[in-house]
């Protein structure tokens, strides 16, 4: 098992959202953050001062997937969210130790 | 700890004070009080020219100017205490909302126990009032011809008594996000006895020496705009700037909030000005339409300005041109016609916009502006009225510099220099006092924290 | 399920009802109303005392009440709607404001075809108004000389429509977050008509027997707010307490909104007070002056004992003090001068803090303190009429027990009394009859999730 | 880029057009202004019948005609600003709240220099007021017997103001969340001054062609509603759809701010309809009650209908009834009786409803429905008053087709055709000439990003 | 050290982190997130739109405890964030290299 | 790779961010968070009612580094988070199996 973290723009959740559905993918955590990085935040101005937000609205997707389904989440999650401009956003890969559904004490792959 | 005790010392005084000034006052005063006119007033004019004809109460007069008063007050709450409580940071909106809600509940006690007498009762020396009318006696349903002759006395009584509402709460944003609450208590208490009452009487009462001087101010440039506005500046002084001033952002949390208080300050003000012709008829028209012209000039001003300077126009630069156009055109209100409230807005806008942009340069932490805003726009409403004025507008008037008359353009710098000077001196004074005994400024956490946890443990959203 | 279905049907019942009403009483009677006055207000005074002077409509007066028409119109909503809205959990906001919405929409149309009749109409052997009136047959633009001579009757139709909306409109800050909407609508229906109509019969229409006893009750104490505050005990009590209560945080959700919402309260309240004058003249403005000076007092005084009692003042506590101090006034206002008025306030604030605390000794959940505030306030204020009521401030009225009468102290008891009682048991039995029916309670899964979501499929913020 | 240049350059002309404006108009009118009565408005009704009563101002019309003014300003802002500012996306907020704000600032301007004499200047054919009263030259203190003639001429003219300001602002639900905002500047220019100042004059001026075929209009069903609603049409269809439209949720952002909204509009809209009536009496209060009836009743049959469609009663839905009851009461305020706006309300609720839901057939995005509410809700209505209006009512209006006079309808459809024909034409013409000068469209970038950061590099909330 | 991140309704929120309290946890972080998955979202209507949120309201509780305490903490959570309903979330487990007390700099379990 | 998360005091945010710019890191996530630990929260007092907030709010930032950053960027994160006071906050580490820059697919520390 293997949780993949997938930083992207809001507006591409709904589609990846489908897609990794489509693959068999059986649930996920979506989490608002603000990302930071080399697409440029935006000027507010508030009654002459000027301020720069450096910070940009971004959606974290959480995702725990059986080891075989890893490569092919990613590609989706890549091909979908993907605008080919700056700020697209980032998908880390970690290893996770062991799942457990609180509703039925399921653990393991069973429990995704 | 001590602070704390000190605090609660101070509320129990300021409470003691004020239960303590109740029975002193006496219910006693209530008999004495004029019954209302016998007469119901909408029979009046049918009884015609019966001898000299006592002043009678008009029923249109009286419904505007009730209507007015209620306008006035929706101007401090909720109208500047969300203008205000949009601005600040998220953690502040209530303390910030408070500060206008506690000082319409303060002022309105302090106007009925020795605000109004000390206001509007009767002349000592151009200075002061006598203290005739404490707790309201003698103030009853009967006209008072000197003030306003068509409608109750208690009913001017209430409508100036918003006034003196206001603004206490208009300065408060110069302090807002780090007043304590005590503090703020107090100043209020001595600010409204000692410098609104006092300069309210040399404006606007029968005898007082500005008046007597001849200055225009038709519903408050002086006394209210400046006032709050000079107040403003001594309180941004004393207290310091907030923690973070230039690093960190200030961004408003809630401008939605901000524009629905701009907009109830807007619906609000032809109370203000269109009320203060206190009666209904041809001269509370002519105010009203200015009040909106000229409101609406400045915040088209203020938006182009900007969005030639800063290659945007806000919605906040709207809003608070639109404040500030209200703001300058108040004391020309019942003076001037309206093309020249449309040159009054304009003026307004462009100056009060840059003096928020210079305020970064001077360094003090006048955190909503209210010098830029109230201060600036004021002084130009003040010296506006002595350009723009005309007998033709109102008779009872004076015609100002482009009318043919540069006296009058004097007369208004005069009573200008006057209040910045008097209430600025005054204020500091008073802050450094309240300073010295409670304590001005919330502590490093609670400041940290937000008024709203640290002073009133309480969160505005959840 | 076979609760959706009963839903649904009462949904089409209720409706069908409505509509059915509708032609019954039949288009026909427009042509019956009694046209307006052909002669233009105006220019009535300008023929003088023309025989018998049939009772014409006074400008003045008119504008009046039609400002405080809408005036008390704009406490239902959006203040009330927000006052409550913004003291629940987020998930119940909308359903919270929908309540006051509702219920303006749904009494306003019960009112016109046959809540006024029952209510204003010819008198039926003190109980209950008969049903001349029905669908507003015969009530036109001529004054009716009984309730207001200088205003047509529609306009005193109308603004006392405004008191039967907002009355239902309080109580449900008694059962918020749980109530089915359904059964809202139902009970709604029944105790307007069966409840508020009646009540306002009593003491209010010419010949109501609570009235001949010679209670006062100038704009409402007993009919609207000890009435709110007696169904809301019955409706706490039977509908029972919310989800996790005692444990879970009910902390409001948007403090700012509940200001915006009192502050609103507060403005529209002039309306509620001074317009029941039903006339602009010295009385309005008398009662005016009393409602802001107690409303200030009141918050005041709430605010200051929560600060010593707790150690901080509260934003949502100066706000329920305002509105402590609007309700006790509300009886009083047009029968006592400022002084007493600041009494009334300190009284109020005190009193309806207490009664908030001990709430939650007595285990009952009126979640937003109508009780406690309505009921309490009100009584505290009908009381309170009985001691300083002053034939000086208003001849019409009567002496009150500081003023040389005890007696009259007695009669506001008993109305008091009559009052608590009789609307404790037609609320008591209303509620078991709507339960009956349809439920009272929304399910489990639904209260936990949230009326806006489980009873309107919406919800407040995205 | 090159827009930015284009939009600054359009800014620049705008500002300068404007500002060039005054001189032209010149400031020497105010010396010509006619001058306030100078007998005090209350003394006036004090001496009989002197000779041929010179119109006189009352005070008490005057007091309701200056508060419905206000009224109906705080209709616009904040009224629609936040009905419709709650009910886009978070992002897009501000941008929205502040269209109603500048074409309140806006129109305001252009009313005073050149669109009121375009109005309601003395009559040139029938098609357009002359430039008599360019900059509101001789528009004084006096009344105007012509349209009324016991209020200040001013007051009627900043009456009138106030309906020119809220047309144009309705108009901006249809292209809201995408509209570039210097092209709505310049569209509002264009359309205040090329589509409403004429067709107003064709149906309320003295000698209008439209008003001259009897079209009945109380309070502005054509001018006000079918006018919005079919610009509201062109330009869903010139401007095209959202991004996202079909695909992505577009779920109001915060419905409490909506239902805040609605509630102002209605409050508001007793100045809108009672204050039409131009004087306070009979004719006033019963254009008042009938507001209120309909509007409730439209209200209860929205939402009852899309529970019977949908399965829940949603606040939106019965905040939108409430509008649409509003609307279609409008034309029929000043000629119908309660029972009728009963019918009328219940015609409104159940139409605007499914005149939304077929939207989404058509295809358009008519983002916040100005055609589904105020199109068909301004078309019902006006072909309503053809159906309910009474002489009983009103003497000086007409008989529909219930009271005897079918002839009534088919001059109120045809005067329906005409303005939703000469609005759709002439907006679309306006449309396509400002896109071809600066564009109607944000770009992509800035669409997806909310007009509040793109269009004014602020957020609603921090 | 491990992470335990357990993914629950939101009422659930207070017992959770009182047995945690119980059980020897110092700490934890809590975050406001959206799940999908098995348990349907909801449906909201506007104007006659429909819009389907399939999205519904979860708490994410992180906290890193000592290897010792982790299958205790696992148990606690799951006894109580259990209702036996669809929807009632999991509880994923990772390795944490290290950990650092930014206070006093302290690291390892003794940072916890 | 190694992920870096840091559970700090709010206002010390823009410090923070500046910091780890100035060493070489080119973006992180942020998220608002709320923190249960040694820290009290606060009382809240409505209608009389006095309801104790336990949870503190918190920032959490999450970055991605190279290995050979990792130590670096931890000081640096101590060292300026640091008040002295109660609830500054935690760092964890956590091994990162794999990174993916959406925009251009590259993985490994190019994708940082
Ligand atoms: N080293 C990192 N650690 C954690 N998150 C990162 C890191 N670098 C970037 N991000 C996240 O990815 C988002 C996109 O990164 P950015 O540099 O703007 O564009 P791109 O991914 O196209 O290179 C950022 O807003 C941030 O949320
Ligand atoms: N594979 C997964 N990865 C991450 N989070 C998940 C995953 N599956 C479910 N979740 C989270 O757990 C929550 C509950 O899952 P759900 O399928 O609705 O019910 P249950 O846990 O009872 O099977 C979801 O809302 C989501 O937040
Ligand atoms: N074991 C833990 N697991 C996850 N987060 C923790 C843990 N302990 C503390 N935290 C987070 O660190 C924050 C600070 O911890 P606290 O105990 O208040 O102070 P300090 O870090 O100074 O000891 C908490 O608010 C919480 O967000």
């Amino acid at each position: 098992m293997k949780k993949i973290e997938a930083i992207i723009k809001p507006f591409k959740l709904d589609e990846v959202k489908e897609a990794l559905t489509e693959l068999g993918v059986q649930g996920m955590t979506v989490t608002e953050v603000k990302g930071f990085g080399r697409q440029k935040g935006h000027k507010e101005v508030y009654r002459g001062a000027e301020y720069v937000v450096e910070f940009v609205p971004k959606v974290k997707i959480e995702v725990v997937v059986a080891d075989a389904l890893v490569q092919r989440a990613v590609d989706t999650i890549v091909r979908l969210a993907k605008t080919g401009t700056i700020g697209d956003g980032k998908i880390f890969v970690t290893p996770i130790g062991e799942a457990i559904r609180i509703r039925t004490g399921e653990t393991g792959e069973g429990a995704l | 700890m001590g602070s704390h005790t000190v605090m609660r010392s101070l509320v129990g005084l300021t409470a003691v004070l004020v239960l303590l000034a109740i029975p002193f006052i006496g219910m006693a005063q209530e008999d004495g009080a004029a019954p209302p006119a016998e007469v119901p007033a909408a029979e009046a004019p049918a009884e015609p020219a019966a001898a000299a004809p006592a002043p009678t109460v008009d029923t249109g007069d009286t419904a505007w100017v009730l209507t007015s008063t209620a306008l006035v007050l929706l101007m401090t709450a909720p109208g500047l205490a969300l203008f205000y409580g949009g601005m600040v940071r998220k953690k502040n909106a209530l303390g910030t909302i408070m500060h206008s809600f506690v000082i319409l509940c303060l002022v309105s006690v302090i106007w009925v126990l020795w605000g109004y007498t000390l206001a509007f009762g009767p002349d000592k020396g151009g200075w002061i009032g006598g203290l005739d009318w404490l707790g309201l006696k003698g103030v009853g349903g009967e006209p008072n011809a000197d003030y306003a002759g068509t409608i109750p006395h208690q009913a001017f009584m209430i409508f100036q008594m918003m006034f003196a509402v206001i603004t206490p709460a208009l300065i408060t944003g110069a302090f807002a996000e780090r007043m304590k609450f005590s503090a703020l208590l107090l100043f209020v208490v001595l600010w409204s006895t000692l410098v609104y009452s006092p300069l309210a009487h040399w404006v606007w009462a029968v005898g007082g020496w500005v008046r007597t001087m001849g200055a225009l101010d038709f519903a408050g440039g002086t006394v209210v705009h400046i006032s709050s506005g000079a107040a403003a500046l001594a309180a941004a002084i004393v207290i310091g700037r907030r923690r973070g001033y230039g690093s960190d952002s200030f961004a408003p949390h809630n401008l939605p909030l901000t524009v629905l208080g701009a907009s109830l300050l807007w619906f609000g003000w032809f109370g203000f000005n269109a009320g203060s012709a206190v009666a209904s008829g041809a001269l509370a028209t002519s105010a009203f339409v200015v009040t909106n012209t000229a409101t609406a000039a400045a915040a088209l001003t203020w938006m182009f300005v900007e969005w030639g300077y800063r290659g945007k126009p806000t919605v906040l630069g709207a809003a608070s041109g639109a404040v500030a156009g209200l703001v300058a055109i108040t004391p020309a209100s019942g003076f001037v016609g309206p093309i020249s409230s449309i040159w009054i807005g304009i003026g307004a806008g462009a100056l009060c916009y840059f003096a928020c942009i210079v305020k970064g340069k001077l360094g003090y932490d006048d955190a909503l502006d209210v010098v830029g805003v109230h201060g600036i726009g004021g002084t130009w409403g003040a010296l506006a009225t002595g350009l723009f004025a005309s007998k033709a507008i109102n008779s009872a008037g004076a015609d100002g510099l482009f009318f043919g008359n540069p006296g009058q353009l004097l007369i208004q710098i005069k009573a200008v220099l006057i209040t910045w000077v008097f209430v600025f001196v005054a204020t500091y004074i008073i802050l450094k006092v309240v300073d010295a005994l409670v304590g001005l400024r919330v502590t490093e956490e609670e400041e940290k924290m937000g008024l709203d946890l640290g002073q009133h443990h309480e969160s505005a959203y959840n």
